[in-house]
């Protein structure tokens, strides 16, 4: 193997060999400058390959002597690696600064070697001393480089690089000199040897001055401000290279001194690293400049990382174990790239604020890689963040630390909300004023492209490791490939192919379900297939669509399949991505797409404390594991139904439901109300399942999780009245439907399951049905509002039929299925001993008369608009799938013991059966139904005046709308005589303030809070290098009283 | 088949012309036998009455109502809308503005229906005889089972043209409806001869 | 009242003055000056109401004359202004920015006597003639009852006296011989 | 099997026809005694006949479309439908009508079946005060079928049981077995309710003869109206029958149902000529106020009985 020594040589000849060169030809000094970076790479690589292999670790020592009288340089597996990639960002920053580097000069080559010198130092060296030597030539030549950029900003932030850099090099070498005085050597292996057991009391103080000084060069709260300037000024390819290269050597300083630390020093290393984490994510919120935002991202990261080391360092975790390695290795390389890459096209699209961001709108290969980029810093699965943070939050609990575990989730919160906020205005925000013209180069993209590989590369790397290769898990992902790969094809063609795909992946997975999860799967998989159809309605490509339709319902089937917490989380997170992605196509969705993503990781959040807290006490991922539970029985209980709730929209944390639902692709919104709210209540079914009834000094959580329902029923009813806008009309009847579903749930008898299967599946076929007619409506009128349409029913009447008889079955008017769930629901309650649940799930059932009443009329009856005169039925694409809806509901209602039978036997295995059957007739121990006969007779009693009416078609004279009693007028025009606005304005005057938005004002609220508190915290930062310098003088001064390291 | 391809609704501008029915009334030939006269006692004792409240005939119809006069216990009760009742009572003179509305409200009736004409106004003009807008005889324009005649008719006189009204329907002599689908034209050139802004249809469904 | 009328003197060419009460007073201005006297009496003098606009047509000194009646609630009066003005260019300036009501008074005025008013909002609009196309019906050389026996298919029978000869024969049966 | 299939078709046409005629004659009776009380003699107890007779006489129709068509049949449906699936008197196999397929919960839903169906006709009429009407009908009944509910919810408390039969039963033996001396409060909800359900004065704000004239069936004429006017009947005396039956002991004869029904329909008529009209959201407060706190009262209280 090529020795160190050699590499160093090299840089520092051809530093100088470049000043030269460039007199005589300037190609060649470029060339030479190139080769360079190319060699070290090489090298680099060619040590790991080796040492990964099988090598042994290199021992260096110049001179023969031991330090500090020489260089001492180890090259084992986690320098080459590191210095792998650190020489890959090197080199690739190298491209991408290609023309600022021409442009300013020969002297930015040599400091940009000079640079690599210093990172290769810091990696390899193991002596205190020649580790700060090198720590200075890496920050004097990047305040140089900074600097370098000749304008104003850039130079004073190039100075306040030097300060801080200049105070920290000061605290660092006292600390030395006396670590030196005290121990009388300086090489890391002897002190380790030593250990921190081996110092004195000033040894001790030496010791953290030490650590606080790495501590600072990472870029710790509040001692940051120098180190913001630099992110937001900097040239970015300079700052990717500061965010990542210059980081990661630095905390490859902070893990070779790491077993050097007293448990004190242990314990200031993570506080200082989850307060970094947690403010700068706060601060983040507010940030409206990009490079900036990346910024706290940045420094959030490197505390998480700086924390996530203390505490393996706590916890007695070797790093280079293999948890170790998939704690800081995932979150490293997550960070190492996703920031890179984010610099870099921050570099390319060159514009501050993140609302000008819309650019990227005419670049979709460009957003794509930026979304990539944000997903993996969001640690969302597959990539190694997200990984990396389950292990890192399982350990936490494990050991006991769960408050610093809760504190992670809320930085990692804030960190998705600013980050997604961005991808949101950048995707979403365009608008024709933004300029859309980049100047793309092919040297600024080639970096990029090379982050996106080698991202997706670890990705599928830590996912085959932590999963096992588990093809289950990796399904969706393939899919959603496939039809990645796919999108060029036209929409109907993806449209079929799809539901081939559905149909292979039901066949596969559908065997492998038992009970209760088989109706879930029949209605993920049957309901989606019949959903899917839609999609054809379009003759263009509709790209995004299909790939995120495949990962959301294949990570809906693989959520019934999992055995384990840590793929149900995998395949949550992968449906929460999926269905936000496919929200976002809709047309004005941004603002409903964070709300939905915010509510969606929240909950995802709530649910991995949950696991991570069963994980603490049963030391198993198992799902079975969660009935074990003792201690933790109430928390977990609680997270998980919280967690749950929160993805079901339930009353108070439902503002993120209506939108989502309503602002969707009108294509794909019956599947996110008829579907992919059922992953809620699958949740909470098993939740419900696996650890039963738990009850707090005798109240009943059941009892609480029935009353949010039955209220989410009633308000969810309740505001759907008021809607003017068909689709929000809609989703606000799926929250209150869904409320239904949890309040039956909630019972937790027998009747109560089968009640809450038997309106899971009515609700999915009536507003699968109604929300495809919705799309089918808005596609002919091009209006989502209802007063402008009406008298419809002459022009689609297919729609009109569909409408009608999911309102009915909707509204569980006998004889059709929907009464038999409102029965089954009824009996529950009253069973149960729910009296005034009951009492208010009727008001609320009677509510719902409202708006479908209004939903048929304003649409289909009254008078029709002049301006829909052409408006033809909707495509069959819309028709075929409800016509199959509408079958399901007539057999559902015409034979309810066909399905309900089954259903009620499969429920027994889990509780104790109340329910039975004595021919069609289903008997409670409360009262009696039989939906056949009810059937029968009704049709039987319609047919008598039917007949006595048609009797009188002679006598009947057809005639046209405007042929109304008019208080002897005649009507002056169609639109003033509809009558649809505000259509219940007496009941808004006597029940309106029920429903005035106290859950939208709250949760503004508190989001308004958290940014004006990040606000507030931002203001330490004055942008004056003498504040900065003294805030690193406090960060010291607090931290050593804190913690009272030593 | 009423309308033999003949435009109709000329009065309307061709965008309002698809919202109204275009077909023209047709004569609906009562039953000859015991059954019409059935039919014909029980439409004699269930008179549904749309009150036209066009003049100070409106005044008179309120104590028909309440107990003094009691038209209920004839059978005789007021209903708010002409479709669905069977007598209309046109309470006096009528302008030309007015008779536009007559005329609406008289053809949205159903078959068979009848009119009661009160006062002088509505058989020969009465005091406003000579006005320029005050109409002289109204069975010019609709076909009128009863007058009553008098300025203004006493409650008394009311019923006992409701009296009347009853022994001509009861005798099947009730075909006003008939007689004005069959001389649709004629009354038509009369309505539209003072009409002028014709904007509803020629036949008011 | 006198106050207010001499003030008003002053300013504008008052014509024709007849206190008609204590707390009424008709005069007559030209044509041009009409709309701002009523804006002065309005804006200054208090005069906030407006009771009524009127014409009266005379055929034979070919003009029509237009009252303006507005009243002061502070003293209790009443002001009449007339306004004379040609019949065969009828027309008026509007003064429906002073009171929104005034628009509907000027197309009565509009319809019955053919008095345009420009700019007035809903002029051209039917108010109770729907679709007249005879001469104005309240213009006195309009003769209605030809009218009617022309259009309303007058009923046979009808005998009709003249009234004062009528009322003579009636009351004063005595005199009949003379 | 056939047999009684037969059996049980004819019984119930028999027992249709006898609600038929008694609610007709109901309304002819109740028109009489609200004329006697203004002072009138009123017209005679079978001008409801009449009236159907001569509406269904009607030479001529107009028709708005396909569901103005099937409005009132959907109507009368939801009226027969109603009344076959209560027991109407007790004990008797001819008039227990189609009770076997369904309880008190299956009732309570079929009556808005015919609601619905009548108010998607008048709406496809097109007339604003049909859209009206509805809007402030299913306003109101949302309203009073709060109280509604919680009183049933109160007399399952009680039963224990959902069917309409055994709470009859558990009711015989005199009057002091009545659930109106049993569970007051539930039995006042319940009357207060039934009182919405009337729609007489002060509720009567769906017809609310001033403003709009007739609310949801302005455009309803000829056979429609008369279909519409049976219905009225049919399912009037099908709701005194349902409150007969789970307030006030049920009937075990005729003469008794009769009797029984008509002093229950006293109330709303009693009540209906002594109050104006109350406005729509006035309606809906007024429900949700005393009525509601009445029915939580019982249901509490019933709750707390069942304890003990």
């Amino acid at each position: 193997m090529v020795n160190p020594i050699y590499l160093i040589v090299l840089i520092l000849a051809s530093a100088f060999l470049l000043a030269l060169l460039h007199r005589i030809n300037s190609f060649f000094a470029y060339l030479l400058f190139y080769l360079v970076n190319v060699i070290s790479l090489t090298v680099s690589g060619i040590w790991s390959a080796g040492l990964l292999s099988g090598n042994n670790t290199i021992q260096i020592f110049t001179a023969g002597f031991y330090p500090p009288y020489s260089i001492n340089l180890q090259i084992g597996i986690a320098e080459s690696v590191i210095l792998f990639l650190t020489n890959l960002i090197l080199f690739l920053g190298a491209i991408y600064l290609w023309e600022k580097f021409k442009k300013e000069g020969v002297q930015s080559f040599i400091l940009y070697l000079t640079l690599s010198l210093g990172f290769l130092g810091m990696i390899l060296s193991r002596d205190l001393f020649n580790l700060f030597v090198f720590l200075e030539i890496a920050s004097i030549s990047t305040a140089i480089l900074i600097g370098l950029n000749l304008d104003q900003r850039s130079i004073s932030a190039g100075f306040k690089y030097l300060i801080a850099g200049g105070l920290i090099s000061a605290f660092m070498l006292i600390g030395i000199i006396y670590i030196y005085k005290d121990t009388g050597t300086l090489s890391l292996d002897l002190l380790n040897a030593v250990g921190s057991t081996g110092f004195s009391q000033a040894g001790l103080i030496a010791l953290f001055l030490l650590f606080a000084a790495v501590l600072i060069e990472l870029k710790p709260f509040p001692a940051n401000g120098w180190a913001l300037d630099v992110y937001q000024t900097a040239s970015p390819g300079l700052a990717a290279i500061i965010s990542t290269a210059s980081s990661g050597a630095v905390l490859f300083i902070l893990y070779k001194l790491l077993p050097l630390a007293s448990p004190g020093i242990i314990q200031f290393i993570i506080i200082s690293g989850i307060v970094t984490f947690v403010s700068s994510n706060l601060i983040g919120l507010k940030q409206t400049d990009a490079r900036r935002l990346l910024g706290y991202s940045s420094i959030a990261q490197l505390g998480l990382l700086s924390a996530a080391m203390g505490l393996m360092g706590k916890f007695g975790i070797d790093l280079l174990s293999w948890q170790g390695i998939l704690i800081i290795g995932g979150l490293f390389i997550n960070h190492f790239l996703g920031k890179a890459g984010l610099f870099w096209i921050s570099g390319l699209v060159d514009k501050d604020k993140i609302g000008d961001w819309s650019v990227l709108f005419k670049y979709p290969p460009l957003s794509f890689l930026f979304g990539c980029f944000i997903f993996a810093l969001s640690s969302l699965p597959p990539f190694p963040g997200f990984w990396a943070k389950w292990e890192l939050i399982l350990t936490i609990f494990r050991n006991g630390e769960s408050i610093l575990a809760f504190l992670i989730l809320a930085g990692s919160f804030m960190e998705t909300a600013y980050l997604f906020r961005w991808l949101i205005k950048a995707v979403k925000g365009y608008n024709s004023s933004s300029d859309p013209s980049l100047k793309i180069k092919l040297s600024k993209l080639f970096p990029i492209f090379i982050m996106f590989v080698l991202i997706i590369y670890f990705s599928l790397i830590i996912t085959n490791l932590k999963s096992g290769f588990n093809f289950n898990l990796l399904l969706p992902l393939i899919g959603g490939a496939i039809f990645f790969a796919l999108s060029w094809l036209p929409a109907r063609l993806k449209t079929i192919l799809l539901l081939f795909f559905l149909a292979l992946a039901t066949y596969y997975i559908y065997p492998r379900l038992t009970g209760i999860s088989r109706y879930f799967g029949l209605m993920f998989s049957a309901g989606s297939m019949i959903f899917v159809f839609a999609n054809g309605n379009s003759l263009k490509s509709r790209s995004g669509i299909f790939e995120n339709l495949t990962i959301l319902i294949s990570s809906l089937l693989l959520l019934l399949t999992v055995k384990t917490t840590l793929s149900f989380f995998y395949a949550w997170e992968l449906m929460t991505i999926s269905s936000f992605l496919l929200l976002l196509k809709g047309n004005k969705s941004a603002r409903s797409a964070l709300t939905f993503l915010l509510f969606s990781i929240a909950s995802a959040y709530l649910l991995l404390s949950a696991f991570g807290l069963a994980y603490a006490e049963t030391n198993s991922i198992l799902w079975e594991s969660l009935a074990m539970l003792e201690t933790f029985k109430i928390p977990v209980f609680i997270l998980l139904a919280a967690g749950f709730l929160i993805k079901s929209g339930v009353a108070g944390f439902h503002i993120w439901m209506p939108g989502a639902y309503a602002e969707a692709d009108d294509e794909t919104t019956p599947l996110f109300s008829a579907i992919l709210s059922k992953s809620g209540i699958f949740g909470l079914w098993i939740t419900l399942g696996i650890i039963g009834e738990v009850a707090f000094k005798g109240l009943s959580f059941s009892m609480i999780i029935g009353w949010l329902g039955i209220l989410t029923a009633f308000w969810g009813s309740l505001l759907a009245v008021f809607q003017e806008d068909i689709k929000y009309l809609l989703a606000y009847s799926s929250m209150g439907q869904i409320g239904y579903i949890i309040l039956a749930l909630a019972v937790n008898s027998h009747t109560g399951w089968v009640a809450a299967i038997y309106l899971s599946i009515n609700h999915l076929l009536f507003k699968g049905a109604l929300f495809l007619a919705a799309a089918g409506l808005i596609s002919r009128l091009q209006t989502r509002k209802m007063y402008q349409m009406g008298g419809l029913i002459k022009k689609m009447p297919l729609s009109f039929i569909t409408v009608l008889i999911s309102i009915i079955a909707l509204s569980g008017v006998p004889p059709l299925s929907g009464f038999g769930s409102k029965w089954l629901l009824y009996n529950a309650l009253l069973e149960k001993g729910w009296y005034l649940q009951t009492g208010l799930a009727f008001f609320a059932s009677t509510i719902a008369f409202l708006y479908c009443f209004r939903l048929i009329h304003t649409v289909f009856l009254g008078q029709g608009k002049p301006a829909h005169k052409q408006v033809k039925e909707a495509s069959s694409w819309f028709i075929i799938p409800q016509i199959i809806l509408l079958l399901a509901i007539m057999i559902l209602s015409m034979f309810p013991h066909l399905f309900l039978q089954p259903l009620s036997n499969t429920v027994a295995h889990y509780l104790q059966p109340d329910l039975s059957w004595q021919g069609n007739t289903v008997f409670s121990s409360l009262g009696y139904w039989n939906g056949n006969l009810i059937m029968i007779v009704t049709m039987i009693i319609f047919m008598i005046p039917l007949i006595w009416l048609l009797l009188r078609i002679p006598a009947i004279k057809k005639v046209r709308q405007f042929n109304i009693v008019y208080a002897a007028e005649r009507p002056d025009k169609p639109e003033t005589t509809h009558f649809a606005y505000n259509f219940f304005a007496p009941y808004q005057k006597a029940l309106g303030y029920l429903v005035k938005p106290v859950a939208t004002k709250f949760w503004l609220g508190m989001s308004e809070a958290m940014t004006t508190l990040g606000a507030a915290f931002r203001h330490i930062y004055t942008g004056n290098g003498q504040t900065y310098a003294l805030h690193i003088i406090f960060f010291i001064v607090i931290y050593y009283l804190i913690t009272g390291a030593g | 088949m009423e309308n033999n391809n003949k435009p109709v609704n000329l009065g309307l501008s061709a965008a309002d012309r698809e919202l109204f029915c275009e077909a023209l009334p047709v004569v609906r030939k009562p039953l000859q036998n015991f059954i019409e006269k059935f039919l014909n006692w029980a439409r004699a004792n269930s008179l549904w009455i749309l009150g036209f409240g066009t003049g100070c005939g409106a005044i008179e119809l309120r104590p028909l109502m309440t107990s003094r006069y009691d038209m209920y216990r004839y059978g005789i009760a007021p209903r708010p809308t002409p479709r669905q009742s069977s007598v209309f009572i046109i309470g006096g003179y009528a302008s030309v503005k007015t008779l536009k509305r007559i005329v609406r409200s008289y053809e949205q009736m159903q078959n068979p229906k009848f009119v009661i004409a009160l006062g002088s106004c509505t058989i020969n003009g009465g005091m406003y005889w000579d006005s320029y807008n005050t109409i002289n005889r109204i069975d010019a324009y609709i076909p009128v089972d009863i007058y009553i005649a008098g300025c203004m008719p006493r409650p008394e006189a009311i019923i006992a043209g409701f009296g009347k009204l009853k022994e001509l329907i009861l005798a099947g002599k009730g075909e006003g409806a008939n007689k004005y689908a069959d001389n649709f034209e004629w009354y038509k050139a009369n309505q539209r001869k003072i009409i002028k802004d014709w904007n509803m249809p020629d036949y008011n469904w | 009242m006198l106050e207010i009328i001499n003030r008003t003197k002053e300013k504008f060419r008052l014509t024709d003055l007849k206190k008609q009460r204590s707390d009424l007073v008709f005069f007559a201005v030209p044509r041009k000056e009409a709309v701002k006297i009523i804006t002065y009496l309005r804006d200054l003098e208090n005069f906030t109401h407006l009771v009524l606009i009127t014409a009266v047509d005379y055929p034979e000194l070919n003009r029509f004359q237009l009252t303006y009646l507005l009243h002061n609630y502070n003293n209790a009066v009443s002001i009449g202004i007339k306004i004379m003005i040609p019949r065969n260019k009828a027309e008026m300036d509007s003064i429906h920015h002073l009171w929104a009501q005034a628009a509907t008074y000027q197309r009565e005025l509009r319809e019955m006597f053919g008095i345009n008013f420009p700019g007035s909002p809903g002029i051209e609009e039917n108010f109770a003639l729907e679709g007249w196309d005879d001469i104005p019906p309240m213009r006195r050389d309009f003769d209605t009852k030809a009218y009617s026996e022309k259009t309303f298919f007058p009923r046979e029978g009808r005998i009709s006296y003249d009234p004062r000869e009528y009322m003579k024969v009636k009351l004063y049966p005595e005199d009949k011989e003379e | 099997m056939e047999n009684s299939i037969f059996l049980t078709i004819l019984y119930a046409v028999i027992s249709v026809i006898f609600i038929t005629v008694y609610g007709l004659f109901l309304n002819g009776v109740v028109i009489k005694i609200v004329a006697r009380v203004h002072g009138r003699f009123g017209p005679p107890v079978w001008q409801p006949f009449l009236d159907i007779i001569k509406n269904n006489a009607k030479r001529t129709m107009i028709s708005h479309g396909i569901m103005y068509f099937l409005g009132p049949v959907f109507r009368i449906t939801g009226g027969i439908g109603t009344y076959l699936f209560i027991p109407a008197i007790y004990g008797s196999v001819m008039f227990s009508n189609l009770s076997f397929s369904g309880d008190l919960l299956l009732v309570v839903y079929f009556i808005f079946f015919g609601q619905l169906g009548m108010a998607l006709g008048a709406g496809e009429s097109g007339h604003p005060y049909s859209a009206i009407g509805v809007s402030r009908g299913l306003s109101q009944m949302t309203a009073f079928e709060f109280p509604f509910a919680l009183s049933i919810v109160s007399l399952v408390i009680q039963y224990q049981t959902l069917s309409i039969s055994a709470i009859v039963a558990a009711q015989q033996g005199g009057i002091l077995n009545w659930t109106m001396i049993t569970n007051p409060l539930a039995t006042l909800a319940g009357v207060i309710a039934l009182l919405g359900m009337n729609m007489h004065s002060p509720f009567d704000i769906v017809i609310a003869p001033q403003e709009i004239p007739i609310g949801p069936p302005t455009e309803y004429h000829s056979a429609f109206l008369g279909m519409l006017q049976t219905n009225r009947a049919i399912f009037n005396a099908a709701k005194l029958i349902l409150f007969m039956n789970i307030f006030f002991g049920g009937a075990t004869n005729i003469f008794l149902l009769i009797l029984k029904t008509f002093l229950i329909y006293m109330i709303s008529v009693v009540i209906g000529v002594s109050f104006p009209r109350f406005r729509t959201e006035q309606s809906i407060r007024f429900f949700l106020k005393y009525p509601l706190l009445i029915g939580i009262l019982s249901v509490v209280i019933s709750i707390f009985r069942q304890g003990v």
